[in-house]
């Protein structure tokens, strides 16, 4: 490699400064050189979006209260990152979801209330990944980037134009396995993007002691993957993005690190008591930059939203939620004992059939009694 | 009356190692400012300042080798894995390193560091929050594994696990950590690798460790109305392993029930069984029978009840050991 | 005479997974024109191009994540980790989601893939190469493990793993590597999960399995002459085990040692000695031995002839099951 | 972190473009804009170093042929890297090697025989550590990297201006441990380099396999480390390289990553055979390049070495060769097998004393027989 190639390759890999943003936090607009600015139905459509994400957010907050749900990771602040990310791909572009992505499941169309199954505790993954190309919700830290990567990489290998998608927060660019998964991304020139969601915590640990780089976008270059940072409240910029590195990959063009700007407005999940670790102010500078607000008064500023349209999309929510509400507290049918034994492998052990039974005549003598 | 928890015990065991002895560090993911997921570093940052107590970036594999370093250098370092399966990374730092790292080097480097591995289910927890990884832990030759399962014995065994010069798996049950005690903290508890004898009794010996205590006290309990005297050994470290208190137990007894909540395939239960099998030959009335996690992945919270231990597992085992024959 | 090595036949047995089956593929550190440490992937890339046979950057966490995406999309990946030690940093991979993907996903997502283990001791390796890390993997619901000893099963149940739904750990012995068969290669063999009874006796039953096969009948030669006929039941997969051929053995026999090359403590050896106490307590006129080895990390070359298992451990352990009583 | 600062910030992090020398291959001299030139005597006894250095991996060599050593992983080529390395520290500066680095090893001053005790097959780690202020030589990649920086930090804590300088390989640095303890490093601040020598190869791996990266020294600004390439055939640059590196480390200014060109000349390890992946034009072009031709041309060019002089370090290297040899040929005291179960623990568990009780009762009634 010649050096003007490695200084030049350099240069091509660092992100944008600043973070591509199209619509600012007073919702006005700017243009930016690279990207282009999505349709205005993109936008309508993703507002719509933004408004059902936020309910079910809520409903999701409030059904904790209820004792409905064991714990809740909020999607609040992120919901611009997540809708744009799913609006910006294909139905049959693979996404690897943290178990931050409720909004980003039920984006993509997968039942809320199946989404929530995790967090009701009801079974592990509550969706059928293949049908909705949407991998479980995974806890252990960036440990489905990888994943991410090996179905990437087998859909190319099927000269499929699959691009998959993974999901990550700021603390979990820490783990080695996202080193090893954009490393193995970069050297196979497989279609993944790695989307950051730098929300500024890690439970309680800031950015700041996370990573002393000059921005998590700038791990790419050391994978020669391309980094860029995007302004994670923007939903228009985050479709941007995205779409633009899609297209790259669907072409051969190999992998990209996004890194978008965002907040987690509320605590790590219900169970953590964000007090300890950071001041109300802090929180109070991201509400104003919110990922809902901004759009709307975008939308509203330019004329593509009226108030017709806002109640419409209202009722939307309305409905979804309401759907939500009910069947939770009708009650789902109970997943029976016996499926402890039905998925552990194809064919039980002759170790896992005596355990089977005990646990049969147990229920059976329970039943009796 | 006051009352402690197992987390503030724990708290109260690293103030004072912390206090004592100024090569202690913690740290790890979330205990500084927030003290801990479980509240057991709370309060250690603001009182011992941030180069004692501090959180790392998110790799569990950097902590233990971050461990590993600074006990080379001089440190007694206490590092928490944030659940037991997010030790998992850490695996081979702690395999092939921390527990070879004296025998490699001749006895020349010992690394004094503790590991605290918050573990066991029965908490309603999600997926990969509610393992029990004792096995891989007791397994590995050149690591002391410790189980504590009272309060007492959460702080005298944390500061115990301190005071040692090799590698600690200290692994604290996380559904006891609101478990209470009305005493005062012992300054003192029985040393590592001593089993205690929870409940004395004549018939059956039960044999287990932290998290299933309780339970297995429980099913004691009961199993004075079916008219078994049942003696309850908890081991309180699983490596040394206490297997003279064992065999004597079974020996007098003549029956023996293994108790733990991990699955039960090549376990710490199925070495303790193996172990009775061969030293208690001639005792022994009834085969020794083993109640476990069944071998599969831990369950959804509402289906974990039918995965953990029981007393009804207990009493149906202790049932099952032929007193007909006797 | 063509003789075939074990490391032939499993370099055939990938050879005729890769021709029959597109879906097939080979990977992992230095698998591809190198061929593989061992040799056991020799000419595979040469012969079915980059795509299907590729070398990885050196990282076996990712190796094994990127096969279990893989797995998830439509293909069945062999993926080596180069010795036995050097699996571990996959190892997280391996336990929370190899061994839990089907299970997560109420059974729409199996993971048909294959990690093969260079595993075991007695080739004079340096530390780190020479482990045997069976109980970890046998200890973890989810996974298969396969552990052939033979040349023919070697390749019968290399081929069978390719065509499991099912995560398989592939354990192979690397001082058998050069073993030889002058026979054919076999197209099938017994299935998975099905003992073999290598050499029929009438008064103690030697279970083992793996590298320590020849190792036991050996011993059963040498214990012709003491007066002991020996059977030597050789397990050949450690997830399912074969408990029925295991428990009619020692019933007929009515003594029992196990062997196993690993430490012993909470080992695969603990296992069978437990469920053996369980399962033939009429029946045991001895305790259960185990013959293991050592609890401590594996020693250099020149010490590891008095660490492994050998002829005089195992007679000494056949010895001692009191014959003087029967 | 303002705009500006970011941009600023990664420019400063990037590394020399191109790889830092100062004697070419031809033995001239070249100036550098950074860094400077090792004084003339540091030049005089890195030559008289790296005769020794190449005698003793030829030793080493044929004593794996006569079976004396179970194997052995040459360092011929990369012996600039090592006794550069070495020399820029200090004695009590912690060196973390891998099993490659027997020169430096020697070069530190640790008895060649210590060094090789391990490939011997007679212990695991034949020196103590603490004397030499070298970790063991480490056969799992880049796990000792993490390890180097709990030493750096730990020293750092005690307000010590120890450095610590991690050894690793281009292979190596795929692994996940790298990227945490690198990440570490930087958000710590830890005096460490970590020095991976690119001998482009990982056994039979190609760079090209390992990595798409513009090059290796890239990889520090995803951790806000200062990345460095270096010459690695250049006993000069390599000094001048890790002088500056340390001085800042100890000066406070934190980790540097610096990657050394250089070649594996040798196969992986005598088992290895380096024709199956690579072409011997390849090998003869960075035979050319050869370290220590290279700085016997510079010196005797410039009039530093004379007939006398090489002589002189000639018979140094012959007497050092000959005491290994002599000592291996010799015997060395065998290790007891009593001492299988000393190190294991400080204490020896129950379980361990009744095992050690058994070998000693095998080795009693071996010796009766
Ligand atoms: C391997 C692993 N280690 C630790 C944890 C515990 N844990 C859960 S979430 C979390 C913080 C994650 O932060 P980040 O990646 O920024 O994602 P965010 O929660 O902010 O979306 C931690 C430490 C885990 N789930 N997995
Ligand atoms: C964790 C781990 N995986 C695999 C190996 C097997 N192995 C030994 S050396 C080597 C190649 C290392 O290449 P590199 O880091 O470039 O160092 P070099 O040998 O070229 O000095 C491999 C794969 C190992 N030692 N450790
Ligand atoms: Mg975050
Ligand atoms: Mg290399």
């Amino acid at each position: 490699m010649s050096v003007t190639t490695i200084a030049e390759m350099a240069s091509s890999l660092l992100p944008s400064d600043p973070p591509v943003q199209f619509i600012d936090e007073h919702g006005d607009q700017h243009a930016h050189e690279r990207y282009e600015m999505p349709s205005p139905q993109t936008l309508l459509d993703a507002y719509a979006a933004l408004v059902v994400g936020r309910r079910v957010d809520q409903q999701a907050t409030t059904l904790v209260r209820q004792g409905q749900l064991a714990v809740y990771p909020s999607s609040q602040g992120q919901e611009a990152c997540q809708i744009g990310s799913v609006l910006a791909l294909r139905p049959t572009d693979w996404l690897f979801p943290t178990y931050r992505e409720s909004v980003a499941l039920i984006t993509r169309g997968v039942d809320p209330v199946e989404v929530l199954s995790m967090l009701r505790g009801e079974w592990h993954c509550g969706y059928e990944p293949r049908r909705h190309f949407a991998a479980p919700q995974t806890t252990p830290l960036a440990t489905q980037t990888i994943h991410a990567v090996g179905v990437a990489y087998a859909a190319q290998l099927r000269d499929e134009d699959t691009v998959a998608l993974a999901y990550l927060g700021d603390g979990a660019t820490s783990e080695g396995d996202f080193h090893e998964a954009i490393n193995f991304a970069g050297v196979f020139k497989a279609p993944v993007i790695f989307f950051v969601q730098n929300n500024h915590y890690a439970i309680s640990v800031p950015l700041a002691k996370q990573t002393a780089a000059p921005s998590l976008a700038h791990k790419g270059i050391g994978y020669g993957v391309r980094g860029e940072r995007v302004d994670g409240n923007d939903v228009a910029a985050v479709i941007s993005v995205i779409s633009d590195a899609a297209d790259r990959a669907r072409a051969g063009g190999g992998p990209t690190l996004i890194e978008a700007h965002t907040y987690r407005m509320a605590a790590h999940t219900n169970a953590d008591d964000a007090t300890r670790y950071r001041i109300q102010e802090e929180v109070q500078t991201w509400q104003d930059k919110d990922p809902v607000d901004r759009l709307r008064t975008y939308l509203r500023t330019s004329g593509q939203l009226n108030e017709e349209k806002e109640a419409e999309f209202a009722d939307r929510a309305d409905a979804v939620t309401a759907d939500v509400r009910t069947r939770f507290l009708a009650g789902l049918p109970p997943i029976p004992p016996s499926e402890l034994f039905a998925h552990v492998l194809a064919a039980p052990t002759p170790q896992l059939r005596s355990q089977a039974d005990q646990l049969r005549a147990e229920l059976a003598a329970e039943g009796e009694e | 009356m006051a009352t402690t928890t197992m987390s503030e015990a724990l708290n109260q065991a690293l103030q004072d190692c912390l206090a004592e002895d100024d090569r202690v560090v913690v740290f790890g993911e979330d205990v500084g400012p927030l003290g801990g997921v479980f509240r057991v570093t709370d309060g250690l940052t603001a009182k011992f300042g941030e180069e004692r107590c501090f959180d790392t970036p998110l790799a569990e594999s950097g902590i233990v080798g971050m461990a590993i370093g600074m006990a080379m250098n001089g440190f007694r370092p206490v590092v928490e894995m944030q659940f037991d399966a997010f030790g998992l990374p850490a695996f081979d730092q702690v395999v092939s390193h921390a527990a070879k790292y004296r025998n490699r080097t001749r006895g020349t480097i010992s690394l004094p560091l503790v590991i605290r591995v918050p573990t066991n289910g029965g908490i309603g927890g999600l997926e990969h929050h509610c393992d029990s990884s004792e096995a891989y832990y007791a397994h590995t030759p050149g690591l002391i594994v410790v189980a504590p399962s009272t309060v007492e014995d959460a702080y005298t065994l944390l500061r115990d696990s301190v005071a040692l010069d090799d590698p600690v798996i200290f692994l604290e049950p996380k559904h006891l950590y609101w478990s209470k005690t009305d005493q005062e903290l012992p300054r003192q508890g029985d040393p590592i690798g001593q089993a205690a004898v929870r409940r004395s009794g004549r018939d059956v010996s039960l044999i287990t460790y932290g998290s299933s205590v309780p339970l297995a006290l429980e099913a004691a309990d009961a199993a004075v109305e079916e008219g078994w005297d049942v003696e309850v050994i908890d081991l309180r470290s699983l490596v040394p392993l206490d297997e003279a208190t064992v065999t004597a137990s079974v020996r007098k007894t003549g029956r023996a029930v293994v108790l733990a909540e991990a699955p039960g395939f090549a376990s710490v239960a199925s070495e303790i069984a193996a172990r009775i099998g061969e030293e208690c030959f001639h005792s022994l009335l009834a085969p020794v029978r083993r109640v476990t996690g069944f071998n599969i992945p831990y369950p959804p919270p509402k289906l974990e009840n039918n995965y953990l231990p029981s007393v009804d597992r207990v009493l149906d085992a202790v049932a099952d050991l032929q007193w007909e024959d006797s």
